[in-house]
């Protein structure tokens, strides 16, 4: 009984003791970012996404046809998605307005981008959308239509010493 | 437990909403000595009004939604809706989407039970078993994240099918994980399971016995470690739960201890589950298509399926609007909180943190 | 709106202009003035000098008395408080990187280049700059008192402690005594922090805490007299010397167990860290000190850490005894490093014990199992093992 | 009657022959029972189910229905020790009129009917007789509007 309790107690120690010589498993986050491969799309034909990270949207301005579906599928989660008027001659747009989305209230669902039947908004691996001013958080249609730069490399990955980024 | 009143001081303590042992719920504890002789559960910090405010959102807007509740179980409450919602719009989903949301399922009781067993072990005191089962959870939620797109709040199963494929490569790596983890899982044993302190703190504390854990409504896990053997995977197949061969943990003790083993051999079995699954999968559609709004017919259903606390009830009332006319939530938290009073009186203050989260309560859950 | 740059910029410039007019305001008073009055202070050659010459500086102090020799100088900086102070900052420190090692994270990491050095100190940096909250209901005098005390606990402590056969702060024969009968006041400080907070959470983890240590100490002085018996002498150097031959925690390995084991329960360390017991009891009988007040708490309880460390080092494992390649204040150091690790990786390993536990393992083992290892003390003696 | 409800269907034909003609059938479909019963006979309707085997109440709660002005009162019991009844979810309704909004506790019958019968007074307003702990759970205490899940109840910013 007693021999047991020590011998537990022992085991417990070294393997406390093993895992100081495991790799680490923290993520030094500001100087290695997670590598992200693609974005989250839907193909309206076939009704089916294709899997990706639901980040920051990216809006195809040259296709968007201002039908306000997006909002429409947002309004009652997030209510985040304003259709706003935006400059310049759209051949498609008769009415020139687009989506502009507030990501202080956005949820990342994802339903917006399947509402939209123009395949023209889709959502992008971009996560760090934090800022100092809470205003600017509400990304324009012209901001939305910039593609985001790639910029992680590290992946978690379970190994014989331990899980670690790598 | 039976408690005699021996006179003297008492002291009421407010355990939470504030506290670090509570969660955002209060406990009022009368204290006679080192023993508690009055506990009155105190939940509500969190209620949001989820039933009122799905009768207001479509049945596709309610997703996202109706998962805030549980955001680490996100899978395990809006599959049993999605279910719901599927009798009462009449559609079948296709073979492959049951099979992923097995997958998805199965990956959120992994997760939903590390997060539970990280803070069961800083409630010990046991600051390792916090962050191991913290940083492992990492992988699955990786996992997740690659077929769900975000982290935690999936918003991935819907009414017909599931959102999109799994990505390629993912059984790979699934198993890769699984293999990995399987491993850390007799670590855990080693250093947290078998510690003999560990044992000495869980092991005949906080007994439920069988006909109490029957009579008080107790599901889930909490249920199944006081010795019964039910599981609403195994009572009511949903999805392809009946072609699987899986085994449900049952343990006879009815201790904090009893229901920490059900919870770490769940562990295991929901990887069982996810490589079976993975083995049968084949090729196909993964979403009946539905176009337009969805209107259900007038009537009702209601499902129940096995979240990871317990099983998840759903009650739809619909009058063929675009709106459901009445959602009934039963979630295993609220129905387990009965239980906490039932366990505390009569025990050592020391003991209600190792009581209360064996339990796991989500106060967030229960408040809906 | 006063932004944080602006704010950094308004001190920055108030720095820059007190730097520059001081010397204007210093070197008259030390050139013109003083002189003048006729007072016999070190000159300003002298102390000028010395403020940036650490030799003429050690040659100043010794004219008064304050230098490395002197007593004062012993009790303030080596091997006194500022030595166990320094000790206790690094042992923050290896203890939080230990942890992290063992729980597969990094530690510290940005204060200082190289893992987070600097970390204790950024740590002392925040802790002045928080605000010292006391509650409106607590006793006031005794609420101030109890840091005050407790970091006055831990340096008493040190008095005797020797580090090596001549760097010791006091000698005596009892010397063995005097650690033991300074620890039996910490019980009543953590009433005094627990009372004066008027906090039921503080009240109870105050409570807790006076059960623990009562609990512990006839245990932990019985463990030693093993080697009171072996060595023959109450006098700390002498204990240390009569283990030239051989380390006391072969013949009393017993003792040694039950001694770390009540170090452990002192410093109410995991898994005897029931007072503080957050997840019932908030932070215990610390939960409404703030700041630098829970600051020096803390540093009073490290010092007690590097003190009762030391105290194993030299009652079982040869003190400064080891080969002579290396100083003896050297050994004493490795050993005692080796000592601070033991007592740091069960927090690493254990879950918390329950105080009605705690109190049986002290109360029926531990007395039990010391006055056995009495008995195997006094057979080895008598049988002339040592 | 299909082959999946032969179970589902002795259950019922046996209640009824018990309560004669107080007790309507709603559906009975595989791994489904509902039945109705008025709010008098109610608590002997619970009992009898009860000695049937179904011994946790998985679900209880209400509907409002402000057109025929009345509440609708159901209770989901469950079965968890008897192997054979394990996948039947029964379903026990109710109406009660939206003026007099009170009945009769199952509490001494199920005891796990207790926080969520709380729960459906708080949020429907229906009083349960006799029962020990009539009062707010979720709400706050000083909630002073109308119970919230009642129809007539309005979110801001909708309708």
């Amino acid at each position: 009984m007693i021999y047991t309790v020590i011998k537990a107690i022992f085991i417990a120690f070294a393997v406390g003791i093993r895992n100081i010589f495991k790799k680490r498993m923290t993520l030094r986050y500001p100087e290695e970012k997670l590598e992200i491969d693609s974005g989250y799309t839907f193909d309206y034909k076939t009704d089916t996404g294709s899997p990706g990270f639901k980040g920051r949207h990216i809006l195809y301005t040259d296709k968007c046809t201002g039908c306000s579906l997006c909002a429409i599928a947002c309004e009652n989660i997030a209510d985040c998605i304003d259709m706003v008027r935006v400059e310049g001659n759209w051949p498609i747009n008769e009415r020139s307005i687009m989506p502009q989305i507030d990501y202080g209230r956005c949820v990342f669902c994802g339903f917006c981008v399947d509402a939209c039947p123009f395949d023209c908004l889709f959502m992008t691996p971009e996560y760090e959308l934090s800022v100092t001013d809470k205003r600017k958080l509400v990304h324009t249609p012209f901001q939305l239509a910039v593609f985001p730069e790639k910029k992680g490399t590290v992946k978690l990955v379970p190994g014989k010493r331990g899980a670690h980024h790598d | 437990m039976q408690v005699v009143d021996q006179g003297g001081d008492k002291m009421v303590l407010h355990v939470g909403p504030q506290h670090p042992g509570s969660g955002h719920f209060r406990i009022v504890i009368t204290l006679d000595g080192d023993y508690i002789i009055d506990a009155k559960p105190d939940p509500g910090y969190v209620h949001r009004g989820a039933e009122k405010m799905a009768e207001y959102r479509t049945y596709i807007q309610n997703i996202p939604h109706l998962e805030r509740p549980v955001i680490i179980d996100a899978t395990g409450i809006t599959l049993p809706y999605v279910l719901t919602a599927e009798k009462i719009l009449d559609v079948e989903p296709p073979e492959r989407a049951q099979y992923i949301r097995m997958i998805m399922a199965e990956l959120n009781r992994i997760i939903s039970h590390l997060y539970w067993l990280a803070i069961y072990g800083i409630f010990l005191g046991h600051s390792t078993m916090f962050m191991w089962p913290m940083g492992d959870r990492e992988l699955f939620i990786d996992l997740a994240e690659s077929i769900g797109g975000t982290r935690v709040t999936f918003s991935y199963v819907v009414p017909g099918g599931v959102r999109n494929d799994i990505p390629g490569g993912f059984k790979e790596r699934a198993l890769k994980t699984f293999q990995y983890f399987e491993k850390r899982i007799k670590e855990y044993e080693e250093i947290f399971f078998n510690n003999p302190l560990m044992q000495s703190r869980t092991v005949g504390i906080g007994i439920l016995k069988k006909q109490n854990a029957v009579k008080l409504g107790i599901t889930g896990p909490n249920l199944r470690a006081s010795g019964i053997n039910s599981d609403t995977r195994k009572d009511e197949p949903y999805c392809f739960y009946n072609k699987i061969r899986f085994d449900i943990p049952v343990y006879k003790e009815g201790d904090s201890y009893a229901r920490c083993m059900v919870r770490l051999r769940e562990l295991q079995q929901s990887m069982d589950i996810i490589r079976q699954v993975l083995d049968r999968m084949k090729p196909g559609p993964i979403k009946h298509v539905i176009r337009g709004v969805m209107r259900g017919e007038p009537g009702e259903a209601f499902v129940r399926t096995e979240a990871a606390r317990g099983t998840m009830f759903y009650h739809i009332v619909s009058n063929g609007e675009r709106f459901p006319y009445r959602v009934k939530i039963s979630v295993p938290s609220f129905r387990n909180l009965i239980g906490m009073s039932h366990l505390l009186v009569g025990s050592r203050l020391a003991d209600m943190p190792a009581i209360y989260w064996s339990l796991d309560y989500w106060p967030v859950e229960a408040d809906k | 709106m006063e932004t944080f740059e602006d704010f950094l910029k308004r001190i920055l410039s108030i720095l820059f202009w007190l730097l520059l007019l001081s010397p204007v305001i210093i070197f008259p008073v030390f050139f013109l003035l003083i002189p003048l009055l006729g007072i016999s202070v070190p000159t300003t050659n002298e102390f000028l000098t010395a403020l940036i010459d650490p030799i003429k500086g050690i040659q100043l102090a010794n004219k008064y008395g304050v230098g490395p020799s002197s007593t004062f100088f012993k009790i303030a900086a080596f091997p006194g408080f500022t030595f166990a102070a320094l000790i206790a900052t690094i042992t923050i420190l290896y203890e939080r990187k230990l942890i992290a090692k063992v729980q597969l994270r990094v530690g510290p990491l940005y204060a200082g280049r190289f893992e987070g050095v600097l970390q204790p100190i950024a740590d002392l940096f925040k802790l002045l700059g928080k605000e010292i909250v006391v509650p409106e209901k607590a006793d006031k005098f005794f609420f101030w008192s109890a840091p005050i005390l407790s970091i006055g606990l831990g340096a008493a402590l040190l008095a005797v402690l020797p580090l090596s056969p001549n760097i010791y702060i006091a000698r005596s024969d009892v010397s063995l005594l005097i650690p033991f009968a300074i620890i039996g006041f910490s019980p009543l400080i953590v009433l005094i922090a627990a009372w004066a907070s008027s906090n039921k959470f503080a009240f109870i983890g105050g409570l807790r805490a006076l059960h623990q240590l009562v609990a512990y100490e006839i245990p932990m002085l019985i463990s030693v007299l093993g080697v009171v018996i072996l060595s023959g002498s109450l006098d700390l150097i002498s204990i240390v010397e009569s283990q030239q031959q051989v380390w006391f925690i072969f013949p009393q390995l017993l003792g040694a167990i039950i001694f770390y084991i009540t170090i452990l329960s002192e410093l109410e360390r995991v898994p005897f860290d029931i007072p503080e017991a957050e997840t019932e009891l908030v932070s215990g009988w610390l939960t409404e000190y703030t700041g630098m007040h829970f600051g020096l708490l803390q540093l009073g309880v490290y010092i007690k850490f590097y003190a009762l460390s030391l105290l194993f080092t030299l009652l079982f494992l040869g003190g400064w005894y080891g080969p002579a390649f290396l100083p003896p204040l050297a050994w004493l150091l490795i050993k005692l490093f080796f000592v601070i690790t033991i007592v740091i990786l069960p927090r690493a390993v254990m879950p918390r014990l329950r105080i009605d536990q705690l109190i049986r393992l002290g109360w029926v083992w531990l007395i039990v199992l010391s006055f056995i290892n009495l008995f195997i003390a006094v057979i080895e003696v008598s049988l002339g093992v040592i | 009657m299909s082959k999946n409800t032969i179970t589902e269907t002795k259950l019922v034909k046996g209640l009824k022959t018990k309560f004669n003609k107080q007790i309507t059938e709603e559906y009975v479909e595989p791994n489904r029972i509902k039945i109705s019963t008025s709010p008098t006979n109610l608590k002997a309707v619970a009992l009898a189910i009860k000695e049937l085997g179904f011994d946790q109440i998985i679900s209880q709660g209400a509907t409002d229905y402000p057109d025929d002005n009345l509440f609708r009162v159901e209770y989901h019991a469950i079965c968890v020790s008897i192997k054979k009844f394990r996948r039947i979810m029964f379903a026990i309704m109710t109406t009660i009129p939206k003026n007099k909004p009170e009945i009769e506790t199952l509490l001494d019958i199920w005891p796990s009917v207790e926080f969520h019968e709380q729960e459906t007074f708080e949020n429907f307003g229906i009083t349960f007789l006799n029962h020990p702990r009539m009062e707010r759970l979720l709400l706050p205490e000083d909630w002073d509007d109308i119970p919230p899940l009642r129809k007539d109840f309005s979110l801001p910013g909708r309708d």
